[in-house]
């Protein structure tokens, strides 16, 4: 296609080390035990290149767990805005897929500011997913493994290069000034990915569709007894909510630091609680988990396709490794298709 | 941990968090695992989900007990009854691992002759579990070869505390069910860092590594390590100091990071003692009731901006790292005590924690291999004697730290306080999953207080119909030591007779009416049991209600109209 | 239908605008009225609401009380009930705080021209219809008959009391209700349900607007719906937990609606058909 | 970016966590993936364990109550004034007139400290926690 490029391995750190003189490089990085993790790179050669398919979403750094909006004085207000600078190396195709979900979110009707100026500073270089974990489905809903559009650069490992895919203009801005790196592609380069691709396809282990799922809720065929079988299971931890891609809910809260001056901050919360909803008066509308854990399925499944023509799902499987009580997106897919 | 300690010769969990998944029978007696310890709940539902029979004790329909094949609802206090006729029947029917009574325990003739009173019938009228299910729970836990047995503080916080826990041990070796994988007898400790306590010596009778203060060979150990001479007196227990402030005896006090005017039994006794201090000294990060009191505060920091080490309830000794530096002007705990005894005339030099462990290890044979470099995956399970060694994830393998294992023969002795027609309420206390220990840390967390931000009691729907209590009603609840009004919570959770409140809440603090009996060995207070009434406050003059009717399930709610509605917000 | 203007343009959705508080009186024991200097260029429909805020201690929202057409001034009317409403009932005429708005649909009461309406309120529910029934009452010809039902828990409870003299010498049907009547007063006894059938207006074509605690809601839409009024011409309006205001936060979504920004007015066809009352 | 892995302080289970760091302030908490007791999850406290650490209300500075009232104090002159009460005490009442709380929320060494502290310096065994409850 035109436009898009070939990176020779060889050429990948020296092309990162010169993205982190003006960016917060961040990457997956192995850490305690067989962990990894997205963190700021110190040094390039500690990226986990072939790192399996799983690790932790980058919605953190556009939608962190604690952000800081205001902070007041008598003075008067100041906004706070993150301006700091960051490429994200190393993110999968199922996550920009929902970075893209986040952005139609967080724009809309209302644009959120805080959410806005920092993806407008946040570039991604997603890398098409060769090896999948077996928690991971996101052939079944159209997010992976390999992307057609919707990312800023896709990297595609073919051996000793990459095929390098651009989707934005920002994206082809990272490359801009070090054309001299990269080459331009063959047919055998497109071949090749193609059979990456394939073979990629073909080592999921989870074949979900959830649109069978939805058409099932739809029809009424899921009673009260399913999902109360569900909620009893639920820890109430709110872990699936801290580690999905697409959940964007929060809670705003004011520290005041002294008498005439403090912060507002947003801070993730979940719809899993019975407090979330809680009105004044000790009013709790979903006071039963059983209504909760219905609205957090029935939002991903039913009310996101009508709203955005898509799942509340990428299939990451990232409820999975996390659910203590095992009722995550996955397992409730496989009980009920 | 003294239950343990006399059984076995040491007192901690036998086993691991992460055998717990291929066991084949779980026995949980009073801990509601998946609400305290989820973590350790989550490994028990895994195992559930691979064919694990789960048994629970518990006397209210906790969350675990949700999933357990067998649920005992034991009378609250009768757990020695409980656990002595399924030792009967073990007994009875020849289950016992003859083998194993033979070559690794002593005094099991004495034991025999106590259990042999406790049929399943006698435990029955005792327990109120039928005779058939305490028959079906002692074939199960005998027969299968790994078993795992747990309990919490539904078994310590009462005054037969001590006694459950030997109980809790006799079982563990009639079935020989220690010593292996998968096996064992296994407290869950409520405090992150309750284990690292106790190894610690913060304890009055025992230095680190349950040496005994009174062991003139330890005591020798210590005093040639810190060229001091130590004391051989066994100190005071918390409560005992308290007691102690009270008639005079203890004049000063120094409190790191504790707040016991919430925590500890008979709260306004303890207020009353504080008060007496000549001197209190509190050492803490946020302002406590206990700080409000103190002559001195000194601002100490969290876990996230100090280093050092933290043992959890599998004895693994993990390393905590620090993430910020110190907020604001506060001193590492270690720093204070430091520069404290510094000025005292000692100076104890050490620049940094790894030190600390140094000197901890080369005193403590248990923590002997257990340095800080050496802990940076997922740390080490003492006993770890030297540095070679990898650590150990059961005990108990060969034979027991004592030698042989002891059978206590324990008779049921019933609770200090029983219901009457006075008090017509057992009450029990507990913790809640969104709010930990007084909420110093919860309370500033905005997730966590939202979702429980009052006390409440939790009744039985049948007791509150026969008082007039309905859901959220302000009710009175009252011991022969003090009163709290909280809001009812009508439930099934709890069996009929009993009512459970959870003692994190300041404002309510349950701990103003609970027993100050403590366990005569342990010293450990009963929280667990306490008879109380209960009395509902009358509504509001003009309130209104309403009768609404539910056509699908054909019943009538009753409804305070006005009552719940007007939020902050109507359009 | 009126176009409904709302915070959409501007720059930055989560800053509270700084306004001062012309005036405070006190209403009941716990209820308070503040007057605001309206910031130009602030135009709402009734039934909207804003978020009020108070730094330090959070926001919350506010239905508005007066109406962009009769009022100078922004009035909100306001019950302490948590953190909050007790840090703005600690300020005083003079002082700032902040508002945010407006924010939601409001009523579109163009709908009900030539047509019966019938208001319900219940306790502090008054307020967003007040907005709504001076704005009718100024257009009076407009309808038919109008009547209101306004209950309340006690005597010294009752909101806008010269206001309700003003509206009934208008010629609106007014019953006033209370649980417990005292020696003097005039007003009925009873929850508002049971005057409903009452009032002289015709429910088959009418329009009702209804605003008040989610326990009466249900039982006055039921009833009205009983009674023949069509389920679209029953309208109220919903309160819930909100932290935004403007469909982020998620606090206040239920069944694919979000009661902010697709409400908070909705009518009982459709606080049905997306299970609002009793949502998962 | 910086992501300290870290032990959960509320319960006895002794998750793992990472704490998220930028610029000194904490930003959030992830579970340990392969943690042996974790295992990826972590409880709502778990998942919350970071807000209350920088929370405002957080002591700031030695404090001493004088008539009843605290005042602000220095680092020096408090530890001066500890460590003379405590002698002044000692020696008039006997070591055993001094009594130690430890916390089971503080660290082994932080432990071992106090008890050092309470043997060697002041000459007590009245030692102890709130493990008990």
């Amino acid at each position: 296609m035109k436009g898009d490029f070939v990176l020779s391995k060889a050429h990948l750190s020296y092309w990162l080390r010169q993205l982190r003189k003006e960016f917060d490089l961040i990457a997956p990085l192995r850490s305690v035990g067989s962990d990894i993790i997205l963190n700021s790179v110190s040094n390039i050669h500690e990226i986990a290149l072939d790192c399996p398919a799983n690790i932790p979403s980058p919605k953190e750094f556009i939608f962190p767990q604690k952000e800081e909006m205001f902070k007041f004085s008598d003075k008067g207000v100041d906004t706070l805005n993150d301006s700091r600078k960051r490429v994200i190396f190393g993110v999968r195709s199922c996550d920009m897929s929902a970075v893209a979900l986040l952005d139609r979110f967080y724009g809309g009707l209302f644009e959120d500011g805080f959410y806005m100026s920092r993806r407008r500073n946040t570039f991604f270089i997603s890398i098409a997913c060769n090896n999948p974990d077996p928690t991971c489905f996101c052939t079944g809903l159209g997010t992976g493994p390999y992307l057609k559009s919707g990312f800023d650069i896709q990297l595609t490992d073919l051996g000793d290069r990459y095929l390098v895919q651009m989707d934005s203009k920002e994206g082809r801005s990272l490359v801009k000034n070090f054309r001299h790196l990269f080459q331009m592609p063959r047919k055998a380069d497109y071949d090749d990915q193609y059979e990456a691709n394939l073979s990629s396809q073909s080592k999921f282990e989870k074949r979900i569709t959830l649109e069978n799922v939805r058409q099932k809720i739809l029809a009424g065929k899921v009673d009260d007894s399913f999902w109360e079988s569900v909620a009893l299971r639920c820890f109430e931890c709110g872990g699936c909510v801290y580690e999905c891609p697409l959940c964007t809910c929060f809670n705003v809260i004011d520290w005041k630091e002294t008498p005439d001056k403090g912060v507002r901050m947003r801070l993730w919360d979940t719809c899993m609680f019975k407090g979330f909803t809680k009105m004044a008066g000790n009013i709790l509308p979903a006071e039963k988990k059983i209504m909760r854990t219905k609205r957090w399925y029935f939002h991903k499944l039913l009310y996101y396709p009508e709203q955005f023509g898509k799942f509340g799902c990428v299939g990451c499987g990232r409820c999975t490794i996390t659910c203590p009580g095992r009722i995550d997106m996955a397992t409730i897919a496989n009980k009920l298709d | 941990m003294a239950g343990l300690a006399s059984a076995f010769g040491s007192g901690a969990m036998t086993n691991s968090i992460d055998e717990i998944d291929n066991a084949r029978v779980l026995f949980v007696i009073g801990s509601n695992t998946t609400e305290q310890h989820p973590m350790i709940g989550m490994h028990m539902l895994d195992a559930v989900d691979k064919g694990a029979t789960l048994i629970v004790a518990d006397p209210r329909q906790t969350q675990i007990a949700k999933f357990a094949h067998i649920h005992l609802r034991q009378k609250s206090g009768t757990d020695v009854a409980l656990l002595n006729g399924i030792m009967n029947v073990i007994i009875s029917e020849g289950l016992v691992d003859i083998n194993f009574v033979k070559r690794r325990t002593e005094n099991f003739d004495e034991f025999e002759k106590i259990v042999s009173g406790y049929s399943p019938e006698v435990a029955e009228k005792i327990t109120g579990v039928p005779a058939d299910e305490i028959k079906r729970v002692a074939r199960l836990y005998a027969t299968e070869k790994r078993a795992m047995l747990f309990y919490s503080m539904g078994i310590t916080q009462h005054v037969t505390g001590v006694d459950n826990v030997r109980s809790c041990a006799n079982l563990v070796m009639l079935t020989a069910h220690i010593g292996q994988p998968m096996t064992g007898l296994n407290p869950l400790r409520g405090q992150n860092n309750v284990q690292g306590a106790c190894d610690m010596g913060a304890l009055p009778e025992v230095y680190s590594g349950y040496q005994k203060v009174s062991d003139a060979k330890a005591r020798r150990k210590f005093e040639n390590a810190w060229g001091r001479k130590l004391p051989a007196k066994p100190g005071l227990t918390l409560t005992e100091m308290f007691d102690g402030a009270l008639n005079g005896k203890i004049r000063a006090m120094f409190v790191m990071g504790e707040n016991p005017i919430v925590s500890d039994p008979g709260a306004t006794h303890i207020r009353e003692a504080v008060k007496k201090l000549d001197f209190l000294v509190v050492q803490d990060i946020f302002m406590s009731d206990t700080a409000e009191l103190a002559d001195v505060v000194l601002p100490a920091v969290s876990f996230a901006e100090k280093e050092g080490t933290f043992t959890n309830t599998e004895r693994r000794v993990q390393k905590l790292r620090k993430a910020i530096r110190p907020m604001y002007g506060a001193m590492p705990d270690w720093k204070i005590i430091a520069e404290l005894s510094k000025k005292m005339g000692y100076d104890m030099g050490y620049r940094a924690t790894h030190e600390i462990m140094e000197e901890a290890a080369l005193l403590t044979p248990s923590y002997g291999g257990i340095l800080h470099h050496r802990l940076d995956d997922f740390g080490l399970q003492w006993p770890c004697p030297d540095t070679n060694h990898t650590g150990t994830p059961f005990l108990h393998r060969k034979k027991f730290t004592k030698g042989l294992g002891t059978f206590n023969p324990i008779d049921f002795v019933p609770p200090a306080e029983s219901a009457d027609d006075e008090y017509p309420f057992i009450l029990t206390t507990g913790r809640i999953y969104f709010r930990y220990h007084t909420a110093t840390m919860c309370g500033r967390t905005s997730t966590l207080k939202r979702e429980e931000p009052e006390c409440f009691v939790e009744i039985n729907h049948k007791d509150a119909a026969k008082l007039g209590i309905r859901n959220n009603n302000k009710v009175r609840v009252s011991s022969r030591r003090g009163e709290i009004v909280v809001n009812a919570l009508v439930t099934d959770k709890t069996p009929e007779g009993i009512v459970f409140i959870p003692f994190h809440f300041r404002e309510a603090a349950v701990n103003l009416i609970t027993n100050t009996a403590v366990d005569p060995v342990a010293k450990i207070p009963e929280f667990k049991v306490c008879a109380v009434k209960i009395v509902p406050l009358l509504p509001k003059p003009g309130m209104r209600q309403t009768v609404l009717y539910d056509k699908k399930n054909d019943i009538k709610i009753l409804l305070d109209l006005y009552e719940e509605s007007e939020a902050e917000y109507e359009g | 239908m009126t176009k409904t203007k709302t915070l959409k343009n501007h720059k930055e959705i989560y800053l509270p605008q700084k306004v001062k508080i012309l005036d405070v009186v006190d209403m009941t024991s716990d209820v308070k009225l503040y007057k605001l200097e309206q910031p130009k260029g602030f135009f709402y429909s009734p039934g909207q609401f804003l978020m009020a805020s108070v730094w330090g201690a959070g926001e919350v929202p506010i239905s508005i009380t007066s109406s962009s057409e009769l009022h100078d001034d922004i009035e909100l009317c306001v019950r302490k009930v948590g953190a909050v409403t007790s840090a703005l009932h600690e300020l005083k005429a003079g002082d700032y705080m902040g508002i945010r708005g407006p924010l939601g649909n409001g009523f579109h009461f163009e709908e009900a021209y030539g047509k019966d309406i019938l208001f319900v309120a219940g306790g502090i529910g008054i307020a967003p219809l007040r907005s709504l029934i001076n704005l009718v009452i100024s257009q009076k010809k407009k309808f038919g008959e109008i009547a209101l039902v306004y209950g309340s828990r006690n005597p010294s409870e009752v909101l806008f009391v010269p206001q309700l003299l003003d509206w009934k010498k208008e010629g609106i049907r007014t019953t006033i209700t209370v649980d417990v009547k005292n020696a003097e007063c005039e007003y009925c006894t009873g929850i508002v349900t049971e005057h409903l059938t009452r009032q002289k207006i015709s429910f088959k074509t009418g329009h009702s607007y209804i605003c008040g605690p989610h326990v009466m809601l249900k039982a006055v839409m039921r009833d009205l719906s009983l009674m023949g009024m069509s389920q679209d011409n029953i309208i109220t309006t919903m309160e819930a937990h909100m932290k935004c205001g403007v469909g982020k936060c998620g606090h206040c979504y239920a069944d694919g609606k979000y009661i902010c920004t697709d409400g908070p007015v909705f009518s009982y066809s459709e606080i049905k058909q997306y299970n609002l009352l009793n949502s998962p | 970016m910086e992501k300290i892995s870290t032990i959960c302080p509320y319960c006895g289970c002794g998750c793992g966590l990472y704490l998220h760091v930028e610029d000194n302030n904490i930003v959030g908490v992830s579970p340990l993936r392969h943690h042996p007791v974790n295992k990826g999850s972590l409880c709502v406290k778990g998942w919350n364990s970071f807000e209350f650490v920088q929370h405002p209300e957080r002591l700031r500075y030695p404090m001493v109550k004088e008539n009843g009232a605290f005042k602000k104090t220095s680092w020096d002159e408090v530890i001066s004034l500890v460590a003379g009460r405590f002698s002044e005490i000692k020696e008039k009442y006997g070591p055993d007139s001094i009594a130690l709380l430890s916390s089971a929320k503080c660290t082994n060494e932080e432990n071992f400290v106090l008890m050092k502290f309470a043997r060697a310096v002041l000459g007590t065994n009245n030692i102890d926690h709130c493990a008990r409850l």
